[in-house]
């Protein structure tokens, strides 16, 4: 979807400032946030409930705020809490009450374990379509829904650079009914100076795309 | 360690609302307070760049490892114990005095969390992400990185599935380095791509 | 160029909210900025200046702050005056002096006479390369500069509906050095189900493109 | 008329942006300050839908007149006596049982000022530029506007040099009404095309 978050090649955008030792979270809400967005089941589609925010709010609020945001709005749309809630809980704590403790060590151990080496999953799908070396173009008409192709490969011409074992195509399995839709997926390469008008010399993107994403040259 | 942070009356609206959150979620029985501690501590103590920067001194010394690791990242990071959310697929490209490699995502802020920790403000803000893509080499020259006009700059946008990290270029005059002493040259930077290894110049 | 002005089919933006009994200008400070817009010759570059607007200021501001931004802009970058000059006027204003007074009866008479009926200027131009009823595409790789050619038309194709007698390529003529290129122009009809995802059933959309835009299908 | 204004202290921090700017205009000779009141009496007092409405309700009644302004809307225009900056250039896009126009600038907010006055911020917005070049008929019914399935929607992005209205139809039941009173059926929103006119509805 044409979202806000599909910043690629956009414009306008002023120095990239880096902050010097810099901690994995910078208030403690932050790392609740991210805490609760890995371990609180509140159903799918944490991408596609950011990149639907105003385009003003997205570009105003920060990284932690979007996810806050995602967690809120899933569990809202998906009936798991409402905003009545929401508000009352943040009246109760506004009035000086403590957020509550649960203690579930087993959930604890699952929640260390996520960041620890998993097996994958392995899907079958139909033989990839286009192999290395392979011209290709990106589809002209990507949904607008959830999608893991940036705007910016629109009608774009590429070259697959390598070809990857099936996989879930996202913009299906992010949308939230269930289905499951595994395709082959490549890494492609695109010349810059045939994206934009760009400085010389000219670089390389390479981007993953399912697909679905592409067409033949 | 948060005891005190949630026994205090919120800063800002932001903390008001992500403790509000906690407090629906932990009375709905749908999360709990130790698991959101255990990911919190997980990312304040243990993982970090620290542990790609192993990955790439191994590299450096190891061409077993360089091979493994360019063929199949994330089973030469869980050789090393670095898996899981955000690195189950993952790929390192490596740097060549031809090729010089920088990750971004566009559409998100995608980036390989068990090796390189939780993402820098700037790598998820709108003017790297939209920049970078674009013109790469201006970005980099905000980084301090000038780039010959002969070497190729790739940029790897990797809003997918799959996690990159670059693999620097051993830097010159470090031939007589223990493997822990050039994990400590590896910056987070560098794996990024908006720096390259520097002896004496780590952070 | 990709800038926050290139709006058209960008999502995530709510209501379209219509204000009853709209004034032309809601406070005295916005006609005062039309009239200086249209009168006071600070250099080209109108519209490119707003479109260079950092992203998010640009989102959170006003029209009539987008033309006070423009005319800003180009005031300094053209040299007519200075950061400093306008703080200093700042600050005499906040301090209580009134804006100053200058009669020029020839000005206001030539002012009001942009607004009344006046000749066309006519340009002579190679002969169009389209014809009504062509199918064009337009070109994938948009100047990084102003440009005319809405974004969401990268790479489209559309049937050329009327062909104009040249004009210059306001891409050119806009970017402040002075060129003139006229150009055979054109309205070209885009079925929007080939540029997104639509709602069915589908439209038609229509937008004036210059030959420097199109190449044939 | 702004004597006053410009007397007070600014209320906003637009307003003493604007009034620094007309100081250091004036004081470089730049700016004439009845040049400015000039064109903002013209959009206060004179310009404004009236004069495309007197446009469209002749057109209803004068088949020739109708028929030129299909053709060259600019020099229609100039009949009546309206023309000028962003009008220079104009066309007339004709609404029939089969087709429905719309008008928006994706890139601006492009508008035939002489016949139409200043555009309403509604239609200088983001949510209408980004919105009605992708979902018109959803856009036109939060303007109260349903057309059926079968009409086509034409979408004009005037973001180069020609200036568009539109020329609705004239509705039922309006046989024996003067071209003032037809006039007064024709609003604003109608030659933008997000309403069509009714009678006993007009604005």
């Amino acid at each position: 979807m044409d979202g806000m978050h599909d910043l690629g090649g956009r414009q306008g955008f002023g120095r990239v400032e880096a902050e010097r030792d810099e901690p994995p979270f910078h208030e403690p809400w932050e790392g609740r946030v991210h805490g609760m967005s890995e371990t609180a089941e509140v159903g799918p589609g944490f991408r596609h409930a950011i990149e639907r925010m105003e385009p003003a709010a997205y570009l105003t609020t920060s990284y932690y705020e979007h996810w806050l945001e995602s967690i809120e709005t899933r569990g809202v749309e998906h009936g798991v809490f409402t905003r009545e809630e929401l508000a009352a809980a943040a009246g109760r704590i506004a009035a000086g009450e403590p957020v509550p403790q649960r203690s579930d060590p087993e959930a604890a151990v699952a929640a260390r374990a996520m960041l620890r080496p998993r097996p994958k999953s392995t899907y079958t799908a139909a033989p990839p379509r286009h192999a290395v070396g392979d011209r290709v173009t990106v589809v002209r008409v990507l949904p607008s829904g959830h999608t893991r192709c940036p705007g910016y490969l629109r009608g774009a011409q590429g070259v697959v650079e390598r070809v990857h074992a099936p996989m879930p195509l996202l913009d299906v399995f992010e949308s939230q009914d269930g289905r499951v839709q595994p395709e082959a997926w490549y890494t492609v390469a695109f010349a810059a100076d045939t994206l934009w008008e760009v400085e010389r010399p000219g670089h390389t993107v390479l981007v993953d795309l399912w697909e679905s994403h592409l067409e033949a040259t | 360690m948060t005891e005190q942070h949630r026994h205090a009356r919120p800063k800002s609206p932001q903390e008001l609302r992500a403790a509000a959150l906690e407090t629906v979620l932990i009375e709905k029985g749908l999360a709990s307070t130790d698991a959101i501690d255990a990911l919190v501590d997980a990312f304040e103590q243990e993982i970090g760049p620290q542990n790609g920067a192993r990955m790439v001194a191994r590299a450096w010394v190891d061409p077993a490892y360089r091979e493994r690791l360019l063929r199949d990242a994330a089973g030469a990071a869980a050789e090393l114990g670095f898996g899981g959310a955000e690195g189950d697929h993952m790929r390192a490209v490596e740097n060549t005095p031809d090729v010089h490699n920088v990750i971004v995502c566009t559409l998100c802020s995608c980036y390989p969390w068990p090796v390189l920790g939780i993402p820098p403000v700037w790598y998820k803000s709108p003017p790297y992400r939209a920049r970078v893509v674009r013109e790469p080499r201006a970005v980099l020259t905000e980084f301090g990185l000038e780039l010959g006009p002969d070497v190729e700059v790739r940029v790897w946008d990797s809003s997918a599935e799959l996690r990159y990290i670059v693999l620097p270029m051993r830097p010159e005059g470090t031939d007589g380095m223990s493997e822990e002493e050039l994990a400590e040259l590896v910056t987070r930077d560098c794996m990024i791509g908006v720096a390259v290894p520097r002896v004496g110049a780590a952070a």
